[in-house]
């Protein structure tokens, strides 16, 4: 049974159809990769899964439970997490605190045992000095706040939305062992992604999204072949 | 043209950026590359007045300029296209640009003229001249946000990480417009982690490290470097 | 460093305490009103670090009042359950409005609770029969018999507890909620937190509370009536004490309160003609002079460091 | 500089030695809380400060001088309750004055309760008041008309009037009221009138037949369009139009009915305080007021013409309210009083305050007596009064008339 | 800011017609007290809503503003025998003036700190305002009498006053202006930019500052205009301007954040059903039932619908 399933999913806004017709599915452990050029609607599947905003039509199956009608936090409690493209880390909190909010309320836990656990994910993630306010951390460590808190919710199934945006190399290196030690623990992770070399060797397999509907399915490889796929993605040559 | 000399910037207590010194001469392209968070955007945040320099000095054309607020350093002619765009979204296509030339006295008296110029530069823009900047997607809002800078006939361009988030294929597209924009004798400010892309435009570089130049260069100095190499131009 | 700063706290929740022991009717009195605007502007920051800046607090506090005061006239009640009852009324009311005005944001909240509080007090002003209509109703007596000492204690009693709760609650795990919502809600709904249960536990617990402090004010001075009642000074008074002393804090609202209040007694001493003016030109400067509130003003004078009870000055910017 | 700051505080200080030697026995202190921010409250306590100016000057009461203290109630309940502690706590004072609204004064019942000082209070007029004060309150007196008792006494008025004039009628009467505590309580009155009237009973036995009213927001409160309202008053079509509202209400209402064309005979209005210089106004003439006092009533009476006078030369400006003369028969009273009683022991003083009879600048004798519930009630009755050219006339009671009164209301 | 008027906002107005139509042969005054008193309310709230649009200020103090208009034109009549309507220029000035000049003061000073601070800052102006005017004036209400603003004539066997209507072209007046200005005029683009984005209007040059300063100014300005042509009309005290920032806010909040046409639709809409409410027999008492009650669904239903897209 896959983790995560959607049949027929469609998203309009406006007179945008940003998703249409997006049916795919996630199985357990395995690291999804979702990519297409700007626009493509990759983060708007990110969201309708998640639950911030309806879905127009479609069915979303999460562990072979319908969870169209879900809100949010509730879709969190079921076990699926998310990171934003834009770092949005909670001010007025430390690095911890930022992580223990998802110990807190997607798992229930209590402050004590939110925070040791916060503590260990943080260890996991290799972000340090935990205890100090946001205010000048580097991009890095925003980053990694956003996937400590999304795991401490301990999710099965994980979103990262542009994850590396922002990195520099050695960053990004870090940043992909962190997801391979994620992977490690059984996690499903789907990762929405521009920078081509991490797609290619972090995911097992991508779907190719352009105009909210899917052009190719397969592994990076297969992908990156087809011309539907490079004429999306790079233009057409001239 | 612009010299900066000795900058101090903090937020509050906390400095970033530390006695900073840089020029930039007439028909140079300068690059200013380093990782995130060394402190690019504010170095051109400071350029542009959006923040104040805690001492040091910036002028232009030999004109101090750091004690200037952001729109009276625009009229002067240094125009930033900020990372976060910053356009108008609730304006058309149209009237974005056209605001970019309307508050500067020289640039509003030839403002037909830029705006074909801008158009033949980005010829999506006019396509899409009376669409909505807000409803745009993110590649098109940036080449709108250029343009828009361009409307002011600058003598001077500041772009801060033109290439942020845009898919391959645009990223190259934009360098080549880049490459044109300087064919057109404009000095460019050009920041940019993208080490490999950057350098096909600039003549000259610096590299900043965590608010500070690590070490200046021609573009061979800078490509060779291995230290550069390991931590930025993401070989 | 922490030993001593609770060794203070004791020593002036004591003092306070002991006040009816050596202070006259005439300090109790004004203590007393400073504990009840004390109350509701603590009840009003704790609502606003959800976030929300809600103009409802004079609109509960009058259904308080109201609610408490009938319940003696008409039903005989105690009036020490009244009050309870009042603030039970105030809750049950906040709980089922919860369900739609906190749909809403923004100043799309605020108006919202503000049209309510108008809506309330001329319903009230229409049911003659019930409420005694625009004229108001009179209680038999006033609570305590208008003891100065018990009335004291009284509200010296609710307003410990209701800074217990506002202490209590940013230490709890509802802390960590409600400020995740007031930062980006977004994130917080992605991260778990079922962010319309939190708005609605506190929007029900501080409408109990403004309901307890109104039903209070009802049995102390023995009437209601709609306009003294609703009045607006029950928002602005509460609302002007918690930015003066510091917002998302217990101890900004309370230190706003007490130095309001003195301040308006004192310069009605010295100026009888025109305190007013000088009362609004303070606020005026301590708003140009000191933005984050006094409290911060004076955390910064006398530490390094920026922050108090968590909030930073930035995080004030929203 | 400085010095010379100096020796003018040495100064000063050496004359209030020599003033309170001059004085030597401790002052009478009369404690009054009033809203200084209000005009009524202002004038109060100025005429209040003319009143003690007065007393002192003719060697104070009991030989020794009195003393005013008054604190500002801001119109806030708990601030005027609070005032009341601080009088009879840090002040020490012999007794309590002063006073307007209803909302204040009923908070400070329990306050007041408490002390059981004399208190001789001049405003609030809601009954609600009287109920909360109850009938056992011996140290408590009443000076303003409870506003049933207006409602009465500008029934018997208008019988008089019609007794005088046969001409004038007052049979269909139509209220407008404002929607606060002050115009709803005034219905409520003119109802239960009008319930005893159908019966040929009570003040309006006579002359009433028929009677509606219709509430309007008052311009204070935001309001100040009357015109749906006054529309019914037209299609009821009164003799008598009368309007319970503020102040603020006073311009907008008449010229509203201009407007509508709205002229009924009688166009009465019984606002607490006129705005100033309404009698400048064309339309102001022929409008008939209710009130205790008049400018005009100097005319008439001594004391009314003293007070008058001695106000402007005191303060530089008019008496611009019944307050004001209110307020200073509120001192005179109590201290005419504690002369009668020659001393300051509570009984003593509340035995005289029930039997002496004072003559007020308001144009009638302070007199006092039972009401509904309290036992000491000063004035009951009001007075019929009438812009004429420009002038507040007193047309009823007719032993202080000024003039004769102007019928019909109208151009 | 002021996207044109858009199809929801014509369906609105033929509803609003619809409406009128129906109301105007049941009751033909409360229509045309409705539309007079709307058109007031919207004028009033224009300029705070300009103000709380572009400078993201809400100014607790917008009524005092008015109420120092309606003294200052009440000072010109009795001190000079000014005719209210020749004030019209030197009050509408002078408020830009006082309105500049408590913008240099004090709300310039809190521009960046948050919202809280601006609240609090204009009620303190607004006690300061209301206060000193108590201490110079008292609070005994004064007036500008004229006959023409009490005027009336009859048309189909409805007699009605007619200077009120100066109130619905004053509306109109202002809001095409205004629209005429923010769309046409380099000062007006300026200000439009600034109020979507206000860091990328500097980087084109324009300076936020003067912007802020100027919107603050017009909107007093505004402000001042409207208490000209009130003062005729209204009581003058220290109070009277004060229930009109609520009124404001309320038809700020009703018409949407930034939109300048739907204020004068909602001022309408709510005046209409205001005079309704007072026409009929006893329903003068819940008047502000309906008004806020109105305003509350409509905030509700926006929301809902919203929160369904």
């Amino acid at each position: 049974m896959p983790v995560l399933e959607t049949r027929g999913l469609e998203k309009r806004f406006g007179g945008l159809l940003a998703v249409r017709d997006l049916s795919f599915s996630a199985s357990r452990g395995e690291i999804l990769g979702i990519i297409g050029p700007n626009g493509a609607g990759k983060t708007t599947v990110i969201n309708l899964v998640a639950g911030i905003f309806p879905e127009t039509s479609g069915q979303i199956y999460f562990k072979g439970q319908e969870i169209n009608k879900l809100s949010t936090h509730e879709r969190n409690h079921l076990g699926i997490a998310r990171t934003f493209q834009s770092v949005r880390p909670l001010d007025h909190f430390t690095a911890l605190e930022n992580v223990m909010i998802g110990a807190l309320f997607g798992q229930g836990m209590h402050l004590a045992e939110a925070r040791e656990y916060a503590y260990e994910i943080c260890d996991l993630i290799g972000l340090k000095n935990v205890d100090r306010s946001i205010d000048n951390l580097t991009v890095l460590d925003l980053k990694k706040i956003e996937i400590g808190r999304a795991l401490a919710s301990k999710p099965d199934l994980l979103f990262l939305d542009e994850l590396m945006a922002g990195l520099n190399a050695d960053e990004t290196a870090e940043m992909i062992e962190v997801v391979r030690e994620l992977q490690r623990r059984q996690l499903t992770i789907i990762v929405v992604e521009h920078i081509m070399a991490v797609v290619r060797e972090l995911t097992q397999r991508c779907i190719v999204l352009d105009g909210g509907a899917i052009i190719a399915e397969g592994s990076y490889e297969e992908v990156a072949k087809q011309e539907r796929v490079i004429e999306a993605y790079l233009g057409k040559e001239e | 043209m612009l010299e900066v000399k000795n900058l101090d910037v903090a937020y509050g207590r906390i400095q970033v950026i530390w006695n900073l010194s840089l020029n930039i001469g007439n028909n140079e392209v300068v690059g200013v590359f380093g990782p995130n968070g060394a402190g690019k955007s504010t170095l051109i945040n400071a350029i542009v007045g959006v923040v104040k320099a805690k001492s040091g000095e910036i002028t232009f054309d030999g004109v101090p300029i750091h004690n200037q607020e952001t729109h009276t350093i625009a009229r002067g002619g240094i125009v930033v296209v900020p990372q976060n765009r910053e356009l108008f979204p609730a304006m058309t296509v149209k009237e974005n640009l056209r605001l970019g030339a309307a508050y500067i006295p020289h640039a509003r008296a030839k403002m037909d003229e830029t705006i074909e110029y801008v158009y033949s530069l980005f010829p999506i823009l006019k396509e899409r001249e009376k669409q909505l900047a807000g409803t745009m997607s993110g590649g098109q809002q940036r080449m709108l946000v250029i343009g828009r800078a361009l409307m002011s006939r600058p003598k001077m361009l500041i772009l801060d990480e033109p290439s942020l988030g845009l898919q391959p294929s645009l990223v190259t597209e934009m360098f080549q417009i880049l490459n044109r924009i300087k064919q057109d004798d404009m000095v460019i400010l050009l920041a940019e982690q993208n080490v490999r892309q950057g350098l096909k435009v600039i003549d000259r570089g610096y590299v900043m490290e965590n608010g500070r130049i690590a070490m200046e260069g021609s573009i061979e100095e800078l490509s060779e470097d291995e230290h550069i190499r390991r931590a930025y131009l993401g070989v | 460093m922490r030993n001593k700063a609770m060794l203070i706290v004791a020593a002036f929740v004591i003092a306070a305490a002991s006040l009816p022991l050596f202070a006259g009717p005439y300090f109790l009195s004004v203590f007393n009103t400073i504990f009840v605007y004390m109350s509701l502007a603590l009840t009003w920051d704790i609502m606003l670090r959800t976030g929300q800046l809600s103009y409802g607090t004079a609109g509960l506090f009058g259904l308080g009042a109201y609610a408490s005061a009938l319940l003696v006239a008409k039903a005989g009640l105690n009036p020490l359950v009244s009050i309870a009852a009042g603030g039970a009324f105030a809750g049950l009311l906040a709980f089922f409005l919860g369900f739609g005005v906190l749909r809403l944001r923004k100043i799309y909240f605020s108006i919202t609770t503000l049209a309510l509080t108008t809506v309330f007090s001329v319903i009230i002003r229409n049911l003659p029969r019930l409420t005694g209509g625009a004229s108001g109703t009179v209680l038999p007596r006033a609570l305590f018999n208008g003891d100065p000492g018990k009335n004291y204690w009284m509200i010296y009693c609710l307003a410990l507890a209701v800074i217990a709760i506002s202490v209590w609650l940013s230490k709890s795990k509802t802390h960590y909620a409600i400020n995740a919502i007031r930062n980006d809600e977004i994130t917080a709904r992605s991260s778990g937190i079922d962010v319309f249960k939190y708005l609605l536990f506190i929007f029900v617990l501080t409408s109990t509370i403004q309901g307890v402090i109104g039903a209070f004010y009802a049995q102390q001075y023995a009437f209601v009536q709609p306009e003294a009642t609703f009045s607006m000074n029950f928002l602005l008074l509460p609302l002007a004490m918690a930015l003066v002393g510091g917002v998302y804090s217990t101890i900004g609202p309370v230190v706003g309160a007490v130095l309001l209040g003195l301040v308006s007694e004192y310069l009605k001493l010295i100026m009888p003609y025109g305190h007013l003016i000088v009362y609004g030109i303070i606020i005026v400067l301590v708003v140009l002079f000191m933005p984050q509130g006094i409290t911060r003003a004076f955390a910064k004078l006398f530490t390094r460091k920026m922050q108090v009870g968590g909030v930073d000055s930035a995080s004030l910017r929203d | 500089m400085k010095k010379i700051s100096l020796a003018s505080v040495l100064l000063l200080i050496a004359a209030l030695m020599l003033s309170s030697v001059s004085l030597a026995a401790e002052p009478i202190k009369f404690g009054a809380v009033n809203p200084l921010g209000d005009i009524t409250g202002f004038q109060t306590t100025r005429a209040m400060e003319l009143a003690v100016k007065e007393i002192n000057e003719a060697g104070g009461l009991l030989g020794r001088p009195v003393e005013l203290i008054v604190v500002d109630d801001e119109m806030r309940p708990e601030i005027g309750a609070a005032a009341i502690d601080r009088l009879a706590t840090v002040d020490n004072v012999d007794f309590f004055v002063g006073g307007m609204g209803s909302g204040v004064h009923l908070a400070q019942v329990p306050a007041l309760k408490k002390y059981e000082k004399i208190t001789v209070w001049m405003g609030a007029a809601s009954h609600q008041v009287e109920i909360a004060m109850g009938p056992d309150a011996d140290w408590y007196f009443h000076l303003h008309p409870w506003d049933y008792q207006q409602g009465a006494s500008y029934g018997q008025g208008w019988t008089d009037i019609a007794n005088a004039h046969p001409e004038i009628g007052a049979s269909r009467i139509f209220l407008a009221y404002e929607e606060g505590a002050f115009g709803t309580d005034s219905y409520l009155a003119y109802l239960d009138l009008y319930e005893a009237a159908k019966d040929g009973e009570g003040p309006y036995g006579q002359i009433l037949n028929d009677f509606a009213g219709a509430s309007f927001t008052s311009a204070l409160l935001g309001g100040g369009d009357y015109r749906a309202m006054l529309r019914q008053a037209m299609d009821f079509d009164p003799d008598l139009f009368i309007w319970a509202g503020y102040d603020a209400d006073a311009v907008p209402m008449v010229a509203q009915a201009m407007e509508l064309g709205f002229e009924p005979p009688l166009f009465v209005g019984a606002p607490p305080g006129w705005p100033a210089n309404f009698g400048d106004n064309p339309l102001s003439d022929g409008v008939i007021l209710y009130g205790m006092w008049a400018p005009a009533l100097k005319e008439v009476s001594e004391i009314s013409n003293h007070f008058w006078n001695e106000y402007i030369k005191m303060h530089g400006h008019e008496p611009a309210t019944y307050f004001a003369p209110l307020g200073y028969t509120n001192i005179m009273f109590l201290a005419e009083a504690i002369k009668a009683a020659g001393t300051l022991e509570k009984d003593a003083v509340i035995e005289a305050l029930r039997t002496i009879e004072y003559e007020s600048p308001i144009g009638a004798v302070l007199k006092i007596e039972p009401s509904n519930i309290i036992s000491n009630q000063g004035f009951t009755s009001q007075k019929i009064l009438q812009y004429i050219d420009g002038e507040q006339h007193v047309i009823w009671p007719f032993e202080y008339a000024t003039s004769e009164i102007k019928y019909p209301f109208g151009r | 800011m002021l996207a044109a008027a858009s199809k929801k906002q014509y369906l609105f107005i033929a509803l609003l017609v619809i409406a009128a139509i129906v109301i105007g042969f049941w009751e033909p005054h409360a229509l045309i007290y409705g539309i007079q008193r709307g058109s007031l309310y919207a004028v009033i709230a224009l300029p705070l809503a300009l103000i709380l649009g572009i400078l993201g200020v809400l100014n607790l103090a917008h009524g005092e503003f008015l109420t120092v208009g309606m003294y200052a034109t009440f000072v010109l009549f009795s001190r000079f025998g000014v005719d209210p309507m020749l004030s019209t220029v030197p009050v509408t000035l002078l408020l830009a003036v006082v309105g500049v000049a408590v913008y240099l003061l004090t709300i310039k000073h809190v521009l960046k700190a948050g919202h809280l601070s601006q609240l609090l800052i204009t009620f303190g102006i607004s006690l300061v305002i209301s206060e000193l005017i108590k201490s110079i004036y008292t609070t005994q209400p004064r007036g500008v009498f004229t006959t023409y603003s009490y005027s009336s004539t009859t048309l189909a066997g409805i007699r009605f006053g007619t200077y009120e209507f100066l109130y619905l072209l004053i509306a109109v007046a202002v809001l095409v202006g205004l629209q005429l200005f923010l769309k046409k005029t380099r000062l007006g683009q300026a200000t439009f930019a600034v109020g979507q984005n206000p860091r990328g209007a500097s980087i084109v040059g324009i300076n936020v500052s003067f912007v802020y300063l100027f919107v603050f100014g017009l909107s007093i300005a505004i402000v001042g205009l409207a208490s000209v042509f009130m003062v005729p009309r209204v009581s003058i005290f220290p109070g009277a301007g004060t229930p009109y920032t609520m009124k404001s806010f309320a038809l700020t909040a009703m018409a949407g954040l930034g939109n300048l046409n739907g204020i004068l639709l909602a001022g309408i809409a709510l005046g209409i059903f205001e005079a309704v409410v007072n026409a009929i027999p006893g329903g003068s008492g819940w008047s502000d039932v309906v008004f806020f009650g109105v305003l509350i669904l409509v905030i509700m239903t926006r929301a809902i619908r919203e929160g369904r897209r």
